[in-house]
């Protein structure tokens, strides 16, 4: 059924009687060419363009839980390609153009809105680094701007200039940057795989992966074993145990991320904005509330929950950032597993077991990444090599010493 | 979270600064053949596991104790708190 | 005698005095300290040679002792040791001399900037600053904790006396931080 | 206008009068009252307007979980938007006003979208508005966006002050009604520390809000005998206006309290709000229940208000909604309802109770097994439209329909841990699961103990069980017991616009449409429709929706799921979490003993890290801060500088294996450095990348002093204590930070021996010969002050570095610039160091970018291969040691002034612009006034053999574009000559 405008008057008139399931519930078939694990935004992703793009029509994404109940649903939505790196501006600067036009894509309205992105600056070492992160940006075709403090003050009066404890010295922007609807964005690519042949198995929980003599035969699920000529897993904060029943130890630890809505309000803010002396960011949604976070709590976890301190944290470099926000309220926090790798850069490759392919170490930076490492990661599974964008998104890359460390921090998940 | 530190008591984890996995304790023999394979699997391959899970953290804001805490990742639960000193020494690091 | 003088971690010819609501602030410079860490293998006769020097048993975790000079209890085998500045300005050479080869000596005296609280309710100002279980400290406590952000000791000499050990260039922040807590607590 | 809605009785102040301001109208109230119910007794029932409809909105609750009331409270700076009426305390003064309508609340221009609700379904956005593309951020989005959110902010600097505390606790109880009260009672007695908190500023929760008698007294005066004897118990510690947002882990909860919200002014000093993090050993969940509200066709109209809320205005604050009044109810609460204000002279129109069997025996009329299928009334209900069992319907005449549908245990702080709540089938409610927080027990009503005595009694005996206490339990007094008598009923059969989220506008309707295209878990359901996201956490409406989804799929409510709570129980202002943490008390402040030296002189300030230096000293005349570094460089090199240094990190390493220890953390050796000098120390993190630099210092055997950058300072002295700890605990080493102790200054430049030649006393030799380059010792300054002296260098001058105690660091400053007034001495700030150390070809913060090796530094042989040291091994890995790495190279300009941004990328001269054909980029840019020319250092691809090729540097992102020639980082005296001087 196709969306438009035209389709919601005429259901408006006649009671809404049309509208189907966004996708159907179907049971799992004994085999498939290949089977995607983890239903959530890089596993729906995958299979619409394995089934769009690639052609493959055999493919079914097994999901424990519901769809999009993952970080895809527990995210602060924003979408940017403002990488420095060689091995990640490219891939991220693809997903970019894939968000421009997904909603024609998917005939789904995910509600991509390009406000743009300011990283703020705080010294001049800063200003350096982002010089060098936006000319990296420009030379790989993406967009970037370097305002001096002036010029963000006319852009965001309503920051801390007159008490600042780290006056804002500037900011890195990239207008084409700007957030999207995160459920909008499962569901749309849920409900294009669906029509496109795809089985969504919904509370199918995968408890095993069948292997023999090196070679990756399906999966054990909670609804029965599901043959499969190739699995990929997509599976971010449980990398970590669906790898391990494959025998592998990961470059990547589970840690949690937590995020924040605040009560709706009128808008406040035009675009994206993270703080360079504190660890905040936040951006305002359609609906009014200001979706915001921090830092990640800092301990390896699997429990979608986080504590005060960082609660404490984020909002102390809210309030120091943009002191208005005081009296707004908090509404909600919720915590998401984020499968932080060792370099802060994700990997996107087979594993050492034949027709097993891995896709994970997002770190925070999942959501955005969403269309291109679905793109990749179908690309990788339908064609047996890697996507020219993801080379560089290797798992034997801690061996060979080619990291790829945006931060700096070397092999410390929880710093990245 | 509340780390039961073992020499001052119940401290809260805002204190602390997190490292990892316990298994940082074990650093390989610069001298073994696989050095350089013990070495990057030492530095960069890790348990993650989903339940038990040994770690370090540094009494940053405290004594300057590194401790080994005994903690499940699934419900936070902490079961053992130990000097990372000792904890070393047992698995027969010295100097 | 050298001809520099001295001024205190606020700035001052002399020390900062605060007063709200019957409790009273005031920094302290009066102070000479010195770390001393036992070496290894010889904690016992580290103890043995602080507590002759303190004249009393070597503190232990979280503790506080001695008379003119005392010491407290800052790490596993470390301890801080205190004396006035006015007769112990070189505290390093005196405890080197006391602990000889048992342990390393540091001298800290300038590191530290001191806030002394004196009066009644203190207790509700401590506990707008740091996390201590305030219920647990009593005369003779000494621990380490956060304040704001800054790492600190708080030393209970008596229910109501009360002495904060801050890092010395962050004394305005403390000071601000145990200023505003006192207005708001009293 | 007269409080013509207030009944006789209640619990508020009525000798006095305040007078308080409703868009823009005055009226009166008395202490005691709420904004919500001081509106009501003026007969105000029109409040608000809901989110996506703009209906008319009033009060439908008497509590925190109010999903209608709210307002924007107080004025300009103060302005607070979306609080809740019906828990804002009265106080003289306040101001309040509508929000989310224009032109005005009675007549609102976006009402309109209720005309077109059919078109804005749930969800309907997800399927239009996406033609053209471009469409969406330009024509679409601003459309919405505008009509988005409730309240608006005053876009000015929150002047409020708020605090953070700590307090701990043998038991925290959560919640001060019955069960609360006799929990605190029980535990207090038997002398347990206990905190009591409750959201409210009277205690006593329900009890305040029933006509029942509590022993033989009446429930509310119960409640203020036991507030009196609790706060008279040392043990016990009560905090009123505290509300408890969340069970964190290990037994820690957050709590608000309000300590200035009901003032009109806050005292000097004092904060609006604390946040409490309060550590319990056991907690206990006194938190009650909320009446759910049943769906009919159009039961949102002002007026419509829950029965038990109705309860409230009435014997609590002696107001009534109107002086006629309908009770829609399943169970026999909702009598209690009509019969309190029957008893105080308000007319009941009817009581219509969906069950046959309804109880009649009341002075007023009761409607047994009827049904209210719609109302009217634009502004305000003036309607109900009855069906009766019989299939005739009647029209009531009211003011105001009391809804009771039973009521929900407060699971919601069992819930933050993952704990999921359990269907109850006596309740139709969720009840409290299993899976607690650690050291939570609930107790009351929030644990599905409905009546009055089941209350007392289960706080008493959770109380006992908590504390595990042996002695006896007091005795409690009587009170009503009636078991809780309801039919199950969530909506009128056919109803179709009947809201369940009241401020979201989410319907019956749109619960049916969401299960029709497959949202049918619960988080799909929220998510689609939008359920449950308003300011008031879906408190009233999610069980509601939950039966509906379970009804139209055919299964049963715990098939259908369950709903979870997170934290914060209320919402809570993001200023209360900041606490004092903004402004400039954001970070602490570091200052080196000199600052207000540096701050008489004019020198002008830079954050580093939580430090201020000195960055330049400019002086009378020079108006570009160019003029003032190049000034301070030229100086130095040609005399002296002397530049505050306090701020590197220093650590004092001791023990038997203090040099052991160094071989270890540094990648270059240490075990032969003689006593007396200092070596530069090269620091790898385990993975091979530079972690830090300094310098270590032998002043014995067994005694070295280390220094770290600025920036590393806390970093690395917490990687040497794992080192010590974890990696080598039988190592005899002992560590201590020093940064803090020791005034540190670096005086350079030809004339830094003569100038310190004054300084330090004469017994100290510090010629050339008996104080060598890279020389340290002890010395006295001054005539007798202890003093150390390194000969080390970051300028590339002949140049030393002298620490005293920090007390004496402003005289020392002072003492070096009066005593080297006859070299012309300058102070020099960090750009000043910065240029020197770039002509010097020193690598530092911008070199050390966590991501460069000792190679790409031009340090690869300092890496001993002869010795086991952090980082040494995984350093050799071939990516990072491939011929064409880069290679810490200089960088100038063709022609001198041009410039040189850092930053910039490095092409060849020829070929294309892009990041396929990117050599490096340059890492620091200064002018140097030495060498009259910009100059940078830069990392380039095997620079080190490109030496002399020119090459494009390119910053598209500055519109720069340099010929540029790659040269030896070495500007400056290269062979160090000078510095060996």
């Amino acid at each position: 059924m196709r969306y438009s405008g035209f389709r919601v008057i005429k259901e408006a008139l006649t009671g809404h009687k049309g509208w189907k399931p966004v996708w159907r519930d179907p049971e799992p078939k004994a085999h498939y060419d290949i089977i995607v694990i983890g239903g959530g935004g890089h596993g729906l992703a995958t299979a619409h363009y394995l089934s769009k793009v690639y052609g493959q029509r055999n493919v079914a994404v097994v999901e424990k839980g519901w769809i999009g109940g993952g970080n895809v649903g527990r995210n602060t939505t924003i979408v940017r390609s403002n990488y420095m790196l060689d091995g990640n501006e490219p891939f991220y600067e693809f997903s970019m153009k894939l968000w421009e036009g997904l909603e024609q894509d998917l005939n789904y309205n995910a509600m991509m809105s390009q406000r743009g992105i300011i990283n703020l600056f705080h010294t001049d070492g800063q200003r350096d680094a982002y010089t060098r992160r936006g000319n990296a940006m420009i030379l790989n075709g993406a967009d970037a701007e370097l305002l001096d403090a002036d010029q963000v003050r006319k852009e965001h009066p309503y920051l801390n200039f007159d008490d600042a404890r780290f006056p804002i010295k500037g900011g890195l922007v990239q207008r084409r940057a700007g957030t999207a609807r995160h459920d909008a964005v499962a569901w749309g690519f849920a409900r294009s795989a669906d029509s496109h042949g795809v089985d969504i198995i919904q509370n199918c929980e995968v408890t095993g992966l069948r292997i023999e003599n090196g070679k990756c035969l399906g999966v054990e699920t909670s609804k029965g074993f599901i043959g499969a000529n190739k699995v990929g897993c997509a599976v971010a904060g449980n990398s970590g145990r669906v790898m391990g029943m494959a025998g592998m130890r990961l470059p990547i630890e589970s840690h949690v991320l937590q995020a924040f809505v605040s009560e709706g309000l009128k808008p406040v803010l035009p675009s994206v904005i993270t703080f360079g002396a504190g660890h905040f960011y936040v951006s305002q949604s359609d609906k009014g509330g200001l979706v915001f976070g921090g830092d990640i709590d800092g301990y390896n976890t699997y429990a979608q929950r986080g504590n005060l301190p960082v609660v404490e944290d984020v909002c102390e470099g809210g309030v120091a950032l943009m002191p208005m926000i005081g009296r707004a309220r908090l509404l909600r926090m919720w915590g998401g597993v984020m499968d932080m790798s060792m370099d802060g850069s994700p990997i996107i490759d087979r594993t050492s077991v034949e027709g097993l392919y891995f896709n994970g170490g997002w770190c925070y930076g999942g959501f955005k990444a969403t269309p291109a490492s679905g793109h990749c990661f179908a690309h990788l599974l339908a064609k047996d090599e890697p996507h020219p964008t993801a080379t560089a998104y290797r798992l034997d890359r801690f061996r060979t010493g080619r990291m790829i460390d945006e931060k700096g921090v070397g092999n410390q998940p929880n710093l990245h | 979270m509340i780390i039961n530190h073992p020499l001052l008591g119940p401290r809260d984890a805002s204190e602390f600064t997190y490292l990892g996995d316990a298994s940082l304790i074990d650093r390989p023999d610069w001298q073994d053949e696989n050095a350089a394979d013990a070495f990057y699997e030492y530095g960069y391959l890790r348990d993650n596991p989903a339940g038990k899970h040994q770690e370090l953290w540094f009494h940053e804001a405290g004594d300057r104790s590194w401790l080994v805490v005994t903690r499940d990742t699934t419900t936070h639960e902490i079961f053992k708190v130990e000097l990372a000193r000792d904890v070393a020494r047992a698995r027969g690091r010295s100097k | 005698m050298h001809d520099l003088v001295a001024i205190t971690a606020l700035s001052g010819a002399e020390p900062r005095v605060d007063a709200v609501g019957g409790v009273t602030c005031t920094e302290y410079p009066g102070v000479a300290i010195a770390s001393v860490a036992a070496r290894l293998g010889q904690e016992a006769a580290a103890r043995k040679a602080l507590s002759n020097l303190i004249g009393a048993p070597a503190p232990d975790v979280g503790q506080l002792a001695g008379e003119t000079v005392k010491a407290f209890w800052a790490s596993p085998d470390q301890w801080m040791i205190e004396a006035p500045f006015g007769t112990h300005e070189d505290i390093a050479d005196q405890v080197k001399a006391a602990v000889g080869g048992t342990a390393s000596v540091t001298e800290q005296t300038d590191g530290w900037t001191r806030f002394d609280l004196k009066g009644e309710h203190i207790p509700a100002v401590l506990e707008l600053m740091c996390m201590l279980d305030l219920r647990k400290i009593d005369s003779g406590s000494a621990s380490r904790c956060a304040i704001h952000h800054i790492g600190c000791f708080v030393l209970c000499r008596s229910p109501e006396l009360f002495s904060i050990y801050g890092p010395r260039s962050s004394a305005g922040s403390l000071h601000h931080a145990i200023i505003t807590a006192m207005r708001s607590a009293l | 206008m007269t409080q013509n809605n207030r009944l006789s009785g209640g619990q508020i102040d009525r000798n006095t009068t305040v007078n308080f301001r409703f868009d823009n109208r005055s009226y009166t109230a008395h202490p005691g009252d709420t904004l919500a119910s001081a509106l009501l007794a003026n007969d105000v029932r029109l409040i608000g307007r809901s989110f996506k409809y703009h209906r008319p909105r009033g009060l439908l609750t008497a509590g925190s979980e109010e999903p209608n009331g709210i307002v924007e409270l107080r004025t300009g700076a103060r302005k607070e938007p979306n609080t809740r009426a019906t828990t804002i305390e009265m106080f003289d003064g306040l101001e309040a006003n509508s929000q989310n309508r224009w032109p005005s609340l009675k007549f609102d221009a976006l009402a309109v979208n209720d005309l077109f609700s059919n078109f804005l379904s749930a969800g309907f956005y997800y399927k239009t508005f996406m033609w053209p593309a471009a469409f969406w951020e330009k024509v679409y989005e601003p459309i919405i966006r505008r009509a988005a959110g409730l309240g608006s902010l005053s876009m000015e600097a929150d002047p409020d002050e708020y605090d953070k505390g700590f307090r701990h606790c043998d038991l925290l109880i959560i919640g001060a009604g019955p069960s609360g009260l006799m929990a605190a009672l029980t535990a207090g007695r038997a002398g347990a520390d206990v905190i009591l908190a409750d959201e409210d500023f009277k205690l006593g929760g329900r009890l305040n809000s029933e006509t029942f008698s509590v022993g033989d007294q009446n429930a509310s005066d119960w409640a203020a005998q036991a507030v009196a004897e609790l706060s008279a118990m040392p043990n016990v510690r009560l905090m009123t206006r505290t509300t408890v947002i969340g069970a964190f882990d290990h037994g820690i909860y957050g709590a608000v309290e309000r300590t200035g919200d009901h003032l009109a002014t806050l005292p000097v000093g004092k904060p609006r709000q604390i946040l409490w993090r309060i550590y319990t050993k056991k907690a206990l969940l006194c938190a009650g229940a909320t009446e759910r509200p049943i769906a009919f066709e159009n039961n949102d109209r002002p007026g419509i208000i829950m029965a038990s809320a109705l309860r409230t205005y009435a014997n609590r604050f002696a107001v009534t909604a109107s002086q006629r009044v309908a009770i829609f109810t399943n169970n026999d609460d909702g009598h209690r309802t009509a019969a309190d204000l029957h008893a105080k002279g308000v007319h009941i129109s009817a009581v219509i109770d969906v069950r046959e069997d309804a109880p009649t025996n009341y002075d007023y009329e009761v409607l047994s097994g009827a049904q209210v299928i719609d109302t009217k009334g634009r502004l305000g209900l003036t309607f109900v439209e009855v069906a009766l069992p019989d299939g005739s319907t009647r029209t009531l005449d009211c003011g105001a329909l009391g809804v009771s549908g039973g009521w929900n245990p407060n699971v919601h702080l069992t819930c933050h841990q993952r704990g999921r709540p359990v269907w109850n089938e006596d309740l139709d409610a969720f009840v409290p699961g299993s899976n607690l927080p650690v050291g939570l027990s609930v107790a009351g009503a929030a644990n599905g103990v409905m009546s009055t005595h089941g209350a007392l009694q289960s706080g008493a005996n959770s109380a006992a069980e908590a504390l595990e206490l042996t002695n006896a339990l007091p005795e409690l007094p009587a009170a009503e017991d009636a078991p809780v008598s309801q039919k199950p009923f969530w909506y009128v059969e056919g109803c179709k616009r009947a809201w369940l989220d009241q401020q979201n506008d989410v319907t019956v309707k749109d619960v049916k449409l969401s299960y029709q295209e497959g949202f049918r878990s619960v988080e799909h359901l929220k998510r689609y429709t939008t359920l449950g996201m308003a300011t008031d956490q879906g408190k009233t409406s999610n069980i509601s929706a939950l039966a509906i989804m379970a009804e139209v799929a055919g299964k049963s409510i715990p098939e259908t799921g369950t709903t979870i709570f997170r934290p914060p129980y209320t919402p809570v202002p993001i200023a209360t979490f900041a606490g004092r943490m903004k402004g400039q008390e954001f970070h602490p402040t570091r200052l080196t003993p000199s600052h207000y030296w540096a701050k008489e002189r004019g020198a002008v300030f830079v954050e580093v890290g939580n430090w201020l230096r000195a960055q330049w000293f400019p002086l009378p005349g020079e108006t570009h801060w160019r003029e003032s570094v190049d000034r301070e460089v030229r100086q130095t090199r040609a005399s002296v500088g002397v530049c505050d240094c306090t701020t590197l990190g220093k650590i004092d390493v001791q023990g038997t294996d203090a040099a052991a220890f160094l071989n270890r953390v540094y990648a270059n050796g240490f075990a032969k450095l003689a006593v007396g000098k200092t070596r530069y120390g090269l620091m790898l993190r385990e993975d091979g990348m530079v972690m830090d630099d300094g310098t270590a210092a032998r002043l014995a055997e067994d005694h070295f002093v280390v220094t770290t950058t600025t920036a590393n300072a806390v970093s690395v002295y917490r990687h040497m204590e794992f080192v010590r700890q974890c990696l080598f605990p039988d190592m005899d080493v002992q560590l201590i930070s020093t940064t803090e102790a020791w005034a540190q200054y670096a005086v350079a430049g030809p004339n830094s021996r003569k100038l310190l030649q004054k300084i330090v006393d004469p017994e100290f030799d510090i010629s050339n010969e008996t104080f060598p380059f890279m020389a340290c010792g002890n010395v006295t300054v001054c005539g007798g002050l202890r003093a150390r002296l390194f000969r080390i260098s970051f300028s590339g001058e002949l140049a030393f570095e002298i620490a005293v105690p920090s007390r004496y660091g402003d005289a020392m400053m002072r003492h070096l610039m009066a005593q080297g007034e006859e070299f012309d001495v300058t102070p020099y700030g960090t750009e000043a160091l910065g240029v020197m150390r770039i002509e010097k070809g020193h690598a530092a913060g911008s070199e050390l970018n966590g991501t460069t090796t000792a190679l790409n530094l031009g340090m690869g042989k300092m890496v001993s291969k002869k010795k086991d040291s952090i980082g040494s091994t995984l350093s050799e890995r071939e990516a990072l040691n491939e011929p064409d790495v880069l290679k810490l190279v200089g960088i100038k300009p063709v022609s001198p002034e041009e410039k040189i941004t850092a930053g910039g990328h490095l092409m060849n001269t020829d070929g294309p612009v892009d990041a396929a054909h990117d050599q490096g980029y340059v890492t620091s840019a200064v002018y140097s006034p030495i060498l009259n020319s910009n100059i940078g250092l830069g990392l380039l691809k095997n620079g080190s053999d490109r030496m002399g090729e020119k090459m494009r540097l390119v910053s598209p992102l500055t519109n720069l574009t340099v010929d540029v020639e790659i040269v030896s980082a070495h500007f400056v005296d290269p062979e160090g000559e000078r510095l060996r001087a």
